[in-house]
């Protein structure tokens, strides 16, 4: 299947590049260790033998079309990386019109370590309603009905423990941050230019490297995402000291499904929870 | 944390209704505890989360945020921001081991001084029984 | 449903009803379901009558029992609904409670406490037609072969066939027009009046029938005003009203009463050709056969 | 018309309240425009107008409501919950007023007109389907008017308006079942 | 470097009698920044403002914090105080150590303690303080006035007065609006006409009106003193500016069809005006109805015989006039204010199928009665049914047709009914004294000067019979109409047969206030009546400054408090124009464009549409802030993540310091 995707890939590729559709096609290459995926970028028909798609393939391109400056371009998008696209088109960073969106019917992606082949499937992919993208100009594979709601376990198992625990089992993960933002460059929310992280005046985060200081790193990065966040798990996935992000992200989508009804990302003319309201809405405050 | 075992209360209060009462208060002489400290903002919808966030990260023990309440913002439309970011942000620092209460969200008219007193009177006790905040 | 071709030459595809005639029209408003049945078969529409029927329970359970005024209803729903055909009803009280039942249902706390009366599964995916309703519908052709020319109905609808409009179905309670556009279709003039959808006492008749007789003059003496040769009506309470008790209003209010009152079926029946004898135009306790002889139509 | 005493009223009305949540209608809307009325073809011969009805659920005058003899002789016509410009389904109350002053075992202030109800009942129950000589008969006797319409007997048989023989269906156990059943279930509701 | 000086006020014993002051002031001379500190008894009186201005001069101070009363009180007061001596006067800031202190707290050394807080914050605020200086905006001191019915001339009348210029907009082909089509008007019965035409000649000659009759208000662009209208002007094919008025053609044209003005109870021309004393009194043509424009329209295919040329008005109109080029035309106009005056329309009562449904010919509206009842009208004022000409003895008034009503969507009371049927009642009487009145009403709402009064005249010169209950059915029985109701009070139905039954029909909102109301970003309620800015204290005023709002556009209201709502419409935009230019609060939105990446997230959340969207040098689309919209709430701040907005006067520095002076102690 994985490889008749691949043939699929390939071939469009190949025809939006001859007919001038698309100036780079943004797809899957197999990497060094000749294992996992790694992005691939594609300006000659001629090596459009290079793409691949299988469950290796972990990154999300939507956010190599941040380039503004960047010409026509295509792209190859998994579900979740469709919510981003969307995301991303709604906040008006990607032109519609610049990009070509090849979207694939993802079968599940699966841990990727080096030199190693998993059949571990990754976390997002428990938690994935949304397999078939949400939106495409051209559609690999055929369109999966997906899961029911997924349960958000993690998070209340989290609620269950005392808000001493809580606070504790918080400010040891602030006390192992070494704010090296790996969380906010993998997270295809984040593309701000300059980050209130890194602003001096206001000084919101302290230049210390203080347990205080990332904490308040941790909650923003994770506030800024409520109603945005499409729970792709890349914060947390490339998190060099494995600081648990997502079950922040996921706290938030719970309340905002719960509050709005609202999933991030699957469309994009749907205005993001935060930038609008009901008049006569019960949300649980000052009533 | 404020040294003085009592707590610390930060309250955000805006310039058209909220700040108006708590005005009204002292016109009216509607006595409450001293631990609040007023910031004016004109709107609640000016309350940036992220300065509720650093209060809390920097020890403060409780927030109060005031505003008109729903359809009367000055601004017609600040304080329904406010309330849905406000509802997230309370759930959020709550799971992160600020206890909901601590964070407080309520609509005060230029008109309900005494309501103000109380309010704070309440919350102020309230902070008392519940003590300051553990860790950070 | 099958909808019917208007320019083609093969025979028009059939419609098939079940049908639940209610208990006054296997007594005494026989004439309502002898007619509507020959009109039906005119008409190229199959009614198979649901056997073993029970009564709608009309206002009597309505008025007594919540539950039963649903129970007795849903009854015939289920019949219905296992036949897997459209339900046809001409008796206007049967129809209203089975409607008003069906709408009920559509709750689904209702739904459960009633299927547990009748201990069965029921659903509410059953379509109920009044027959006035079946008959109106404008994409069947009507072969008249003699017109109603000079006669001038007035149509009377009742109460049942109006209200409440969104659950009857009714083109406009205050002023209905689906039993006019049909005796304009066959030829008739009709009288535009406004007690088309006022109540003529029914609920109460036996007990009350000072009520009765004060209600069904004023209807009577209203049409009769307008210059209307007759009543047409599409149900035997309404009827049996209208039509039993003129000789008591003659003699109450010391000017002749005498206004014919025939239900639509009779009327669509003579313009389709039948005799008089085969729509039993002599049921009536007002006599309608001298006006219609005076108009060419017996 | 009222009692001849002066309306005392308690601080709560359970009443209203209970007709309230039991009907789905709120009657507090009632601004006794008096349209029900207006247009109820009945109304004439009430003791108490359905306007008065809903005023006097709204002040709790629990007796007034289900000893009148309005909530008898309401025809279910439809037309005042069809024109009220409150949107309140006034034909709805009045039926559920009826049940409760049954349930209640109250004396109904036109008890020909329950004795209709039942007469017609009781042929249901014993064919199924309502046999209308029977029927007549029954009420008759029990109402204790036994010639009332017996003068029109002659004209309706001449017009073979009445059967000498009831229509009988293998319904007609299953009716008696059903009815049974609602009973029963009722009961327990209430 | 700044130099920060600090005053509390003991506010007599207020402030003093809780608060330690002198201490306050020692504390005060610690904090960073701070060089001068000082008490006074009374620092809002003369001798207190003195003094600071004195420290100003000696400590060179470049910053002002004043601890005393709420900045609510005395905010504007000492920003004079500094300004005066030579500082900017938003370089102040104010500590409230009065109505959040000393009034509100007993124990004097928690109340010091929290004085002294709260004046540090204010120094660290005061510390961030920028020179904020108003923009100046020039103004077009021009006034626009939407709807020419009496509360739109009233404006308009007013506003020309002060010398203003003013174009006056109306839909119709003449000014007058609905007054125009009343008989007389309660409670003083004085002839509606005899009143309004004057008003409506001077509305014609004043100097300083442009009226635009025939036209429609299209797009408005632009902020307060400086709007940018798009008028649409309809082809009326006759050239006013040649055109006498002679009504020569309007007396020969044979197209005739029902005429709107008279509620279809008469006839007009094609060419026509509708009613005779319309201003302007010179016709427009009615192109639907125009033979010339059919015979144009006529094609062969369609058979039947071809019509008649016509253009009879072109042959005898003795100047020139008609002109069959005319085309809409679509003129920009500026203005510095907008009065919008769109009045109301009377409830369709067809939708009542249970009054008729509108088929009955002798079931009329009150605004018909009122036409009926004008000498001008199509009867000359004789009041007859319009099914058989008869005169009417038997009259039935139902009140609240489209008013109290949920099931028609109109809950609400039109006001004006209960005294329009009681002078309808009165005047019938006097008209013929045989006529024999009855009011079905739910309640008499007769709230005003002399209404009560009148509205019992009806019932006890005229004898009209009030009878509280409403109809539940009309019908046609022979020649009469049976209206059936109920006397509420007796509780009893009643019947009554009536020759003429008259429906007090509702006000509704007029056409497309919707859309207008959209043109111009002010808000409107569900039922398309706008909404003033505060209902109470700035009943004329919108949410957008500049734009007023007045008369039934706003809600049901009688003829006075129409024209009352006129003349104070006219005073707000009088009050703005008289100005040379207007300035701009400086307690804006500014924003980063280096730091802004164009989400826009601003851009949904601002209430006023402030925020508008620029390219930056290299080619970035960025948000950028209108300040002369923005009303400074912040919103847009809050809204954005990478915190390239900020609010002059409440900055995000600003108030962090705040905070973290409470908590960094």
């Amino acid at each position: 299947m994985a490889s008749d995707f691949t043939q699929q890939i390939r071939e469009k590729a190949r025809e939006l590049l001859e007919d001038g559709t698309v100036e780079c096609v943004i797809g899957y290459e197999t990497g060094s260790d000749g294992i996992s995926a790694r992005p691939a970028f594609i300006y000659n028909a001629a090596d459009v033998e290079r793409l691949v798609f299988d469950n290796t393939c972990t990154h999300n391109l939507v956010k190599y079309l941040l380039n503004k400056k960047a010409k026509s371009t295509a792209v190859v998008v998994k579900g979740c990386d469709s919510r981003a696209l969307n995301l991303l088109l709604s906040e008006r960073q990607i032109e519609r019109d610049k990009a070509f969106v090849v979207g694939v019917v993802c079968p599940g992606i699966v841990e990727s370590r080096w030199n190693e082949r998993s059949e571990q499937l990754q976390k997002r992919c428990d938690w994935c309603r949304q397999h078939t993208p949400v939106v495409s100009d051209f559609m690999v594979g055929d369109p999966v009905t997906e899961q029911p709601p997924a349960d958000f376990a993690d998070v209340a198992e989290e609620e269950a423990k005392t808000a001493e625990e809580r606070a504790a089992f918080w400010q040891q993960q602030a006390e192992r941050c070494i704010r090296c933002y790996a969380c906010r460059q993998a997270c295809p929310g984040c593309y701000c230019t300059d980050c209130f992280a890194e602003s001096l005046d206001p000084e919101w985060v302290g230049i210390r490297i203080a347990p205080a200081e990332s904490q308040m790193w941790n909650t923003i990065r994770a506030f800024h995402l409520a109603g945005r966040c499409i729970s792709c798990n890349e914060c947390e996935r490339v998190c060099p000291v494995n600081l648990p992000l997502s079950l922040l992200n996921r706290k938030l989508e719970q309340k905002v499904l719960e509050l709005f009804d609202y999933r991030a990302g699957m469309s994009e003319d749907a205005p993001a929870p935060l930038i609008t309201f009901k008049k006569d809405e019960k949300l649980g405050i000052a009533e | 944390m404020s040294e003085n075992s009592a707590p610390l209360i930060i309250g955000f209060l805006c310039n058209w209704c909220s700040y108006a009462g708590a005005d009204m208060a002292g016109t009216s002489r509607a006595a409450y505890p001293s631990n609040i400290r007023i910031l004016r903002v004109p709107c609640s919808g000016r309350v940036d989360p992220m300065m509720i966030v650093k209060c809390f990260q920097e020890g403060a023990d409780a927030v109060l945020v005031a505003g008109c309440h729903p359809g009367d913002c000055h601004y017609n439309e600040g304080n329904y921001y406010g309330r849905r970011r406000f509802a997230l942000l309370r759930e959020l620092l709550d799971f992160m081991g600020v206890e909901r209460e601590r964070f407080r969200v309520e609509w005060v008219s230029a008109s309900e001084g005494k309501r103000f007193a109380k309010i704070v009177t309440d919350f102020t006790n309230e902070m008392t029984k519940m003590g300051p905040r553990k860790a950070s | 449903m099958v909808q019917a071709e208007s320019s083609s030459l093969e025979p028009v595809a059939k419609r098939v009803y079940s049908y639940y005639p209610g208990c006054s029209l296997h007594a005494s408003a026989k004439e309502f379901d002898v007619s509507a049945k020959l009109v039906c078969q005119k008409l190229g529409i199959e009614l198979r009558e649901l056997e073993d029927w029970i009564c709608c329970g009309a206002s009597a359970a309505h008025s007594t029992s919540h539950l039963l005024s649903l129970a007795l209803p849903a009854h015939t729903l289920k019949q219905a609904g296992e036949k897997g055909l459209p339900l046809a009803v001409p008796c206007a009280m049967c129809f209203s409670r089975l409607r008003i039942t069906l709408h009920e249902l559509k709750k689904k706390e209702t739904l459960d406490l009633v299927s547990r009366t009748l201990e069965k599964e029921l659903s509410t995916d059953v379509t109920v037609e009044s027959m006035l309703d079946v008959l109106a519908n404008e994409s069947i052709s009507l072969p008249v072969t003699k017109p109603l020319e000079r006669l001038k109905v007035a149509c009377y609808y009742g109460c049942l066939l109006a209200r409440p409009p969104e659950v009857i179905g009714c083109d406009d309670a205050e002023n209905p027009q689906t039993m006019d556009r049909l005796m304009g279709r066959l030829g008739a003039e009709v009288a535009d009046w406004g007690l088309k959808t006022s109540c003529c006492g029914a609920g109460v008749s036996f007990p009350r029938l000072d009520i009765v007789l004060k209600l069904s003059h004023r209807i009577l003496s209203l049409a009769r005003s307008t210059g209307a040769d007759c009543i047409a009506v599409a149900c035997p309470m309404c009827h049996a009203n209208l039509d039993m008790y003129q000789k008591d209003m003659t003699a109450k209010h010391k000017e002749k009463t005498n206004l014919p009152v025939l239900y639509f079926t009779q009327l669509m029946g003579l313009a389709l050709g039948f005799s008089p004898k085969e729509l039993h135009l002599d049921r009536h306790l007002t006599d309608p056969l001298p006006m219609l002889r005076e108009k060419g139509l017996a | 018309m009222l009692k001849s005493t002066a309306i005392i009223l308690g601080p709560v009305n359970d009443f209203l309240s209970s007709v309230q949540s039991h009907t789905g209608q709120s009657i507090t809307a009632c601004y006794q425009c008096g349209k029900c009325t207006a247009g109820c073809p009945s109304a004439y011969a009430m003791d108490i107008t359905p306007r008065q009805i809903m005023r006097a659920i709204q002040l709790g005058l629990k007796d007034e409501v289900l000893d009148s003899s309005a909530i008898w002789l309401c025809l279910s016509c439809e037309t005042c919950s069809l024109r009220c410009p409150r949107e309140i389904d006034i034909a709805r109350v009045m039926e559920a007023m009826r049940h409760l002053s049954l349930s209640e075992g109250r004396r109904p202030a036109q008890k020909d007109v329950v004795t209709l109800y039942n007469s017609f009942l009781q042929q249901v129950r014993l064919f199924g389907r309502v046999y209308d000589l029977g029927f007549g008969v029954a009420y008759n006797m029990r109402s204790g008017h036994p010639f009332s319409n017996v003068t029109r007997l002659p004209g309706l048989f001449a017009r073979r308006k009445l059967k000498l023989a009831p229509d009988r269906t293998k319904g007609a156990s299953e009716v008696r079942r059903i009815a049974a059943r609602a009973k029963e279930l009722e009961r327990m509701r209430t | 470097m700044s130099r920060i000086g600090v005053f509390v006020c003991h506010c007599g014993t207020n402030i003093g009698g809780v608060v330690d002051v002198p201490k306050v002031v020692e504390a005060a001379k610690q904090m960073p920044l701070v060089v001068f500190a000082d008490e006074n008894k009374y620092t809002c009186s003369e001798l207190g403002q003195a003094s600071i201005r004195n420290a100003i001069d000696e400590h060179r101070l470049d910053r002002v914090v004043v601890a005393a009363c709420s900045p609510r009180m005395h905010e504007n007061t000492f920003r004079r105080t500094v300004a005066a001596a030579g500082l900017n006067p938003y370089l102040l800031e104010i500590a409230n150590i009065r109505e959040h202190c000393s009034w509100v707290h007993s124990d004097h050394d928690e109340a010091t303690v929290k004085a002294i807080d709260h004046v540090q914050m204010a120094v660290a605020k005061v510390a961030r303080h920028e020179a904020l200086f108003p923009k100046t905006i020039g103004l077009t001191k021009r006034a626009l006035v939407i709807g020419g019915g009496v509360t739109g001339i009233q404006a308009a009348l007013d506003i020309a007065a002060t010398g203003h210029e003013v174009v006056l907009v109306e839909r119709e082909p003449s000014v007058g609006g609905r007054m125009a089509q009343l008989d007389k008007t309660f409670p003083t019965l004085d002839c509606s006409a005899c009143i309004l035409t004057p008003k409506m000649v001077d509305v014609a000659q004043h100097p300083n009106i442009t009226l635009l009759s025939y036209s429609e208000v299209k797009e408005v662009r632009g902020f307060v003193g400086n709007f940018e209208v798009d008028i649409l002007k309809k082809a009326k094919m006759v050239d006013h500016s040649k055109c006498t008025g002679c009504g020569t053609c309007w007396q020969k044209c044979p197209g005739k069809v029902s005429s709107e003005f008279d509620l279809g109870l008469g006839q007009r021309t094609a060419i026509y005006i509708p009613f005779a004393q319309a201003v302007p009194n010179k016709p427009v043509i009615d192109l639907e109805n125009c033979r010339y424009q059919t015979f144009l329209k006529w094609d062969e295919s369609q058979g039947g015989k071809k019509p008649p040329e016509c253009r009879i008005c072109e042959k005898i109109c003795p100047t020139k006039s008609i002109d069959w080029e005319q085309q809409d035309e679509i003129v920009t106009e500026k203005f510095g204010a907008i009065v919008v005056a769109t009045g109301f329309k009377t409830f369709d009562h067809s939708v009542y199928g249970e009054y008729g449904g509108g088929r009955y010919p002798d079931v009329i509206s009150s605004l018909q009665l009122e036409r009926l009842m004008s000498a001008a009208g199509p009867t000359e004022g004789e009041v007859v049914r319009p099914s058989d000409g008869a005169h009417v003895k038997n009259v039935v008034f139902v009140q609240c047709v489209g008013s109290r009503d949920d099931r028609v969507g109109r809950p609400y009371c039109s006001k004006v009914c209960c005294m329009y049927t009681a002078k309808h009642a009165i005047m019938l009487k006097e008209h013929d004294p045989d006529v024999q009145c009855y009011v079905f009403y739910i309640d008499v709402r007769a709230g005003g000067k002399d209404f009560e009064e009148f509205a019992r005249r009806a019932q006890d010169e005229s004898g009209a019979i009030y009878l509280r209950g409403r109809v539940s059915h009309i019908y046609q029985d022979g020649k009469n109409l049976k209206v059936l109701g109920e006397d509420s009070l007796i509780g009893r139905p009643v019947e009554i047969e009536a020759d003429l039954v008259v429906l007090a029909t509702g006000m509704e909102a007029s056409d497309n206030a919707d859309t207008l109301a959209q043109t111009l970003n002010i808000s409107y309620t569900i039922y398309n009546f706008l909404i003033e800015a505060h209902p109470k204290l700035r009943p004329v005023e919108t949410q957008t400054d500049g734009v007023f709002v007045a008369g039934s556009a706003v809600g049901p209201r009688d003829i006075p408090e129409c024209v009352a709502h006129g003349s104070a419409a006219a005073v707000k935009a009088v009050a703005l124009l008289s100005q040379d230019s207007l300035k701009s609060d400086p307690l804006t939105s500014i924003v980063d464009p280096m730091k802004c990446v164009g989400c826009f997230a601003c851009k949904v959340v601002c209430p006023f549409n402030a925020i508008e969207e620029q390219v930056t040098r290299d080619k970035r689309t960025v948000s950028s802030i209108n300040e002369n919209l923005c009303k400074g709430c912040g919103l847009c701040v809050v809204a954005c993540r990478p915190g390239a907005i900020n609010l002059r006067g409440f900055t995000s520095q600003q108030l962090l310091s705040e905070v973290l002076t409470l908590v960094r102690e």
